[in-house]
């Protein structure tokens, strides 16, 4: 089973949600992140006072899936994250970690049932 | 100068002066019902935009507006302004002409505070605030000229038509539906924002701010008072029919909204403002009970006219401009002519054809204008941001700034 | 009519004019105060009941509580009601009657908004309403006839046995202890809000936004001048001696809070309208030095009084409104007998006996009204929240939708 | 009393009692500037200054300022104060001494209001408001007794040597250049925030809200109103000239603002602020015209003051008082001398010399006083907050809570 | 080691920090988060139009533990999770993944005791 | 490749990402975060009644490195993490996981091109 990791732009998440519905993966997490990385960010001003805003906003999805939904989950992220045709620099990355065990709290289920 | 009439000058400024800050106050809730309506990354340039409008109209109608529709201008040493009533050199006037002009300036500049609300979020700033120059420079004077002002000859012709003049008390049809029926061909010719409908499906965009809507309809709540009673613009003029008229608008208005929106906040506390708008015409006319029923049935034009200007004519309306001002004004304008009947225990003396002829002109005419003025602006200079300065918001945009720096820079 | 009558008519139509809206503006004010205390999870709804209460009261006082206090109704013509003075046909009367239910409105519509601080976050929608319904139109009204309305039965009897008549000028007693009073049945009878007492351990919730709750106490505290100031309802009978009270009495709140509850936001803000709430009775009467004792008394009511009612008597009142407008608004009457007196540099003709009958009173009819109406309340319709109901907030499950929907919203 | 005497009466407290109260609201404005600009870890704590300082000057003010200024004490019974006019019974009198204390009570409270929001978010809290205490009991009425109060000799010196006494119709110097002066020295006393220069680098310290900075700055601009037209203090004296410059110049600094700051948020609300600032000493001698002028030029030395103020000079003024009410006021003085011309359209009768030596003493006075006190408080008691209590916040810190505590309390 | 990462609910946060302290664990990382998965969202409605909320909000607790306490903070978790007896749908899961070392920044110390 | 997690205090954040960037890590994904652990939270007082805040502000920062990166990264982030010459309660920790795979959305790469 794997953990994985995806952090992506958030106008892209509806696109990236239907995806993975399409692919039957129902279920993930979602956190706010900001990122640092290529993608520049931007300068504010306030009073004649320069700030640079070297964060981007990004959002952060972790799914926990067995082995074989592996490639499909990057498949599908990676095609609904995109921005535009080729991409755009700041559409993000997957990161795929091993993961040893799955619990669902409700019903104690281990493993590949739980996920 | 004797002493009573000296009490009576002093009376006039001090009524017009209060009448005059109470709407102008008015402007502090234009600008948080529309920051509590957009989204945070608009909410400075809500702010930005009114206060400028503001800075831009008072101009305007002192140097253009004003003088032409009530031919007075203000070019003379103090010395005279103060002593001017009407036009006319009066020892101890308290500059009177000065405050008649501050009272009206503030009418005037609700005219592009009332359109600020349609076009949040996606319109160019400069190219709206010289629309709204135009509007409260001349659009609105115009018009204004014609029923309250020194150009008697529409009023004369009313009159004769329809058996008396067109009454609008404190501006349901001149202000605000004047101000609702430009907002329209803004909005539409402006176009939705990003996002708004997602193949053909209709994606209403979340408020930032409940809090921020409802401190900004209080406060046009409020000052409204101002804006009814002292239209009376002379002491003696006062009535309380006036203000308790406001009174039960408003609070029918806030009660159908209740009811027939099931409580819905954003409904609830426009309702009360529409009650107000649709008041502003007869208020000095009808009896309360009366009002009660013209401000519930201006709600419920609100809220049907909303979700059928946004839903079914798919005309994104951000703060729903065009039905609460423009639809209500117009309604306001047309009540005045049923509820003031005698026969409905109002005063009399007003005819429901001379106010619907009245408020049809005022459409046509806001109609028209915005038209033209707007297509100009567009094949000319551009009115809409382009597409990635509206998904960064107008305030990265625009203002360079986010509405909550401390929150999003570090 | 001559010049001079002119004058007066139309002073105390501004007057009273100037009054109602400063109070109606209050109203923004109890909002704010309960937005700011209340979880975010609340917000809209403390904001839709205050809008609500406020309509309701309108409604209800000018139709049944003004006639009933004062012998006065309005099914007569607009015609009739603008030449009315205290029922009697006036000239040119500036539609005085109808601006002085008006102002006596917004007093009566404190009393469901008072309440509603203490039920805050749990309390079903229309069962409230209805309930404030029945005190702004009656339960009040009727307390209200004997101090100042058309029954003088009760006032003669307190002059016979305690030689003076019971002093309330601005109504300490008759608005905000009988506010406060009413709340303390409500609150207990409504009960605890979930997760307050966690097996017998206190837990109190933490409030969502300090800032809101300034603006609304700064929002009362203006408004209050008019309050107090403009009780005298009558342009000839305004005095300085009044405004200067209220602001000492709001200095010593605002100084006995800062010191005695160690800088603490909630008390501090509190503690300015614990101030007011004190000196209304008096403020007629007392020296503004005297003023300033009632004030920061009435803070350090508040400050004891609400540790003892939330930690003690573990009366779960949200704003702390039974210490804050009962118990304070008790000791308002109270101190007008006491610092009222010559010896104490007030202007006498008060007497000590006749505060403490005409403060008990109120706060027992109040205990008794309230207690009948939310026991039947509840026996009935109820009154409460289902607690998942209460658990997703008053906002979702009343309103359908939270306060600051484009955070949540995606 | 004739029925005239008793209107002018009724009339005087009422003018006096609107003013006062609209002044007192600005103070709310003051609350939310600072509320606005500072970091949200300070926000309880602006709030908490604002509202105590305002308590603490109302004390002073009565018991030493005004006896000082005016030579009126109330040490007398109730009875007696209300028929007082200048320290003289007078039958009727409506409390007229007592609403005039109050009237200029809320100039004296500007003072301590103003610092406040130089020294933000590092300022001990008892230190300051002892500060505080002392500028509004002493420091500022001992300038005001020169100018406007019972002290004629520097006036009469003023006029010897240029032609005419000092003229400040609403304090654009004795008010608000003094508070601003006063600040300077206490925020270089205090000195810069921590985090605001790292090794030579300026670190500007972005604002947390700017919603409740622009809410702030409505605020002080509506009860402007009051703090110019009632600067009459007699409502014989009402002036729409007042009004109408006041307007004329809020309006230009708005304008100005947005063209030259480029549509900042930040400079557009203050230039609003700095043009009322500028204006208020003139407002009763210049054309609408000029006075638009002088409120342009006000924002623009507010704009390029703070730039210089906070980047060269590297003084950590958080709201930029010092060039917004300090320089700006000053200019106010000056400008009042030049636009005051008849020559520029405006009524004459003033001296620019008079008008440079009353504004030079005024900032003179002001630097000298704060040096003093701010000097010894810092030697003695300490002014500053421990770095360890400024870095978790001076809301934490002082007031023991955050300004969102549901937000971070679980 | 294994570093722990749970997803519950808001609601049960502080039964959970109880259950674990009770097993002495005192250390953990939380992040507000919003969950996509069986449990359904619920409807807003505003000016008459309807908004579908489909996220829940949940808290996510991350845990860093050695081998032997891994058991034990499931077991922990899980009951200290569920709502009510049997559990409700949306109280859910427990993920666990290797963790090759651990550094405490204060002591620079690794491995367990730096736990 | 690693998938490292720090927590550290949100102070410290700027030095931080200066320290990284000078060892050539210009990417990484922020979090705000909440901890509970060694470090004890405070008192806040409202209206007379104490509330206890027990969790601490912190930041949580997650940076994907290949393996010669593991240690300059350690090492990075905990000089610069640290309060003062020895550190501070609450610093934080830097946990360290292992990782499979990578994928940039952009351009599809994988594995260390795509860290
Ligand atoms: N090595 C990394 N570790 C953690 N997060 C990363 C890493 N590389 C990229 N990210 C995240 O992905 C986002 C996009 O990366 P960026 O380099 O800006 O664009 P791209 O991946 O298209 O080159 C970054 O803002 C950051 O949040
Ligand atoms: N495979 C998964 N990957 C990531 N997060 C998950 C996964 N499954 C569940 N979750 C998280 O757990 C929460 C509860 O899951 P849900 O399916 O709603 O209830 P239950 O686990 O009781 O069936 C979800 O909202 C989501 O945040
Ligand atoms: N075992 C752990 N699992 C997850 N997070 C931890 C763990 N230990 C510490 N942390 C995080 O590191 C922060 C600092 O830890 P703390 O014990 O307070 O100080 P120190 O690490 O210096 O002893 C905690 O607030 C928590 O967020």
């Amino acid at each position: 089973m794997k953990y994985i990791i995806a952090v992506i732009q958030p106008s892209r998440l509806e696109a990236v949600k239907e995806a993975l519905s399409e692919i039957e993966v129902f279920r993930l997490t979602i956190t706010d992140a900001q990122g640092l990385g290529r993608q520049r960010g931007h300068t504010e001003i306030y009073r004649g006072h320069e700030y640079k805003v070297n964060l981007v906003q990004k959002v952060k999805l972790e799914i926990a899936v067995s082995d074989e939904y592996v490639e499909p989950t990057i498949e599908a992220i990676s095609n609904a994250a995109r921005s535009g045709e080729e991409g755009r620099i700041g559409d993000g990355k997957i990161f795929i970690l091993p993961m040893d065990e799955v619990v669902r709290i409700r019903t104690r289920e281990r493993g590949e049932d739980a996920i | 100068m004797n002493e009573i009439a000296a009490l009576q000058q002093s009376a006039d400024a001090l009524f017009l002066m209060l009448g005059a800050v109470m709407i102008f106050a008015m402007h502090a809730g234009f600008a948080f019902l529309e920051v509590g309506t957009v989204r945070e990354k608009n909410q400075v340039n809500a702010m930005g935009k009114i206060i400028t409008d503001w800075g831009v109209s008072t101009v305007v109608y002192f140097l253009v507006g004003f003088p032409l529709a009530y031919g007075i201008n203000f070019w003379l040493d103090a010395g005279s302004l103060v002593n001017l009533i009407n036009g006319q050199p009066v020892e101890g006037a308290r500059g009177f002409d000065l405050l008649h002009c501050f009272f009206l300036t503030t009418f005037a500049a609700c005219i592009p505070a009332i359109i600020s609300g349609g076009i949040a979020e996606r319109a160019k700033f400069w190219p709206q605030v010289a629309a709204g120059a135009i509007f409260a420079g001349l659009v609105y004077p115009l018009f204004e000229s014609l029923i309250w002002g020194r150009f008697s000859c529409f009023q004369t012709w009313i009159t004769k038509v329809a058996g008396a003049p067109f009454h609008d008390y404190a501006g349901s049809v001149v202000v605000h539906s004047v101000g609702g029926w430009l907002a329209l061909p803004a909005v539409i010719i402006l176009g939705q924002r990003i996002g708004r409908w997602l193949n053909g499906k209709s994606q209403d965009i979340p408020i930032s701010n409940i809090p921020f809507l409802s401190l900004g309809s209080w406060i046009l709540a409020i000052g409204w008072f101002g804006f009814n009673v002292m239209s009376a613009q002379d002491f003696e003029g006062i009535t309380g029919l006036v203000a308790v008229n406001s009174l039960f608008a408003m609070v029918g208005g806030i009660l159908f909204a209740v009811v027939f929106s099931k409580n819905d906040p954003g409904f609830v506390h426009n309702g009360a403002l529409a009650g107000l708008i649709a008041i502003c015409a007869g208020s000095d006319l009808v009896h309360p009970f009366g009002a009660f029923f013209i401000g519930g049935i201006g709600a419920l034009i609100f809220i049907f006219g909303f979700k059928l200007e946004t839903e079914k004519l798919r005309i994104d309306d951000v703060l729903g401009v065009w039905p609460l001002h423009g639809i209500t004004g117009s309604w306001g304008g047309i009540a005045a002519g049923i509820f003031g009947q005698k026969a409905l225990g109002g005063l009399g003396g007003v005819s429901l054809g001379a106010q619907l002829i009245g408020t049809v002109s005022a459409a046509v005419w806001a109609l028209l204008a915005a038209t033209v003025v707007y297509s100009v602006l567009k094949a000319t200079v551009g009115i809409r941001l382009e597409s990635h300065e509206e998904e960064r918001g107008a305030d990265l945009s625009i203002h360079k700034i986010g509405a909550y720096p401390e929150r999003h820079i570090r």
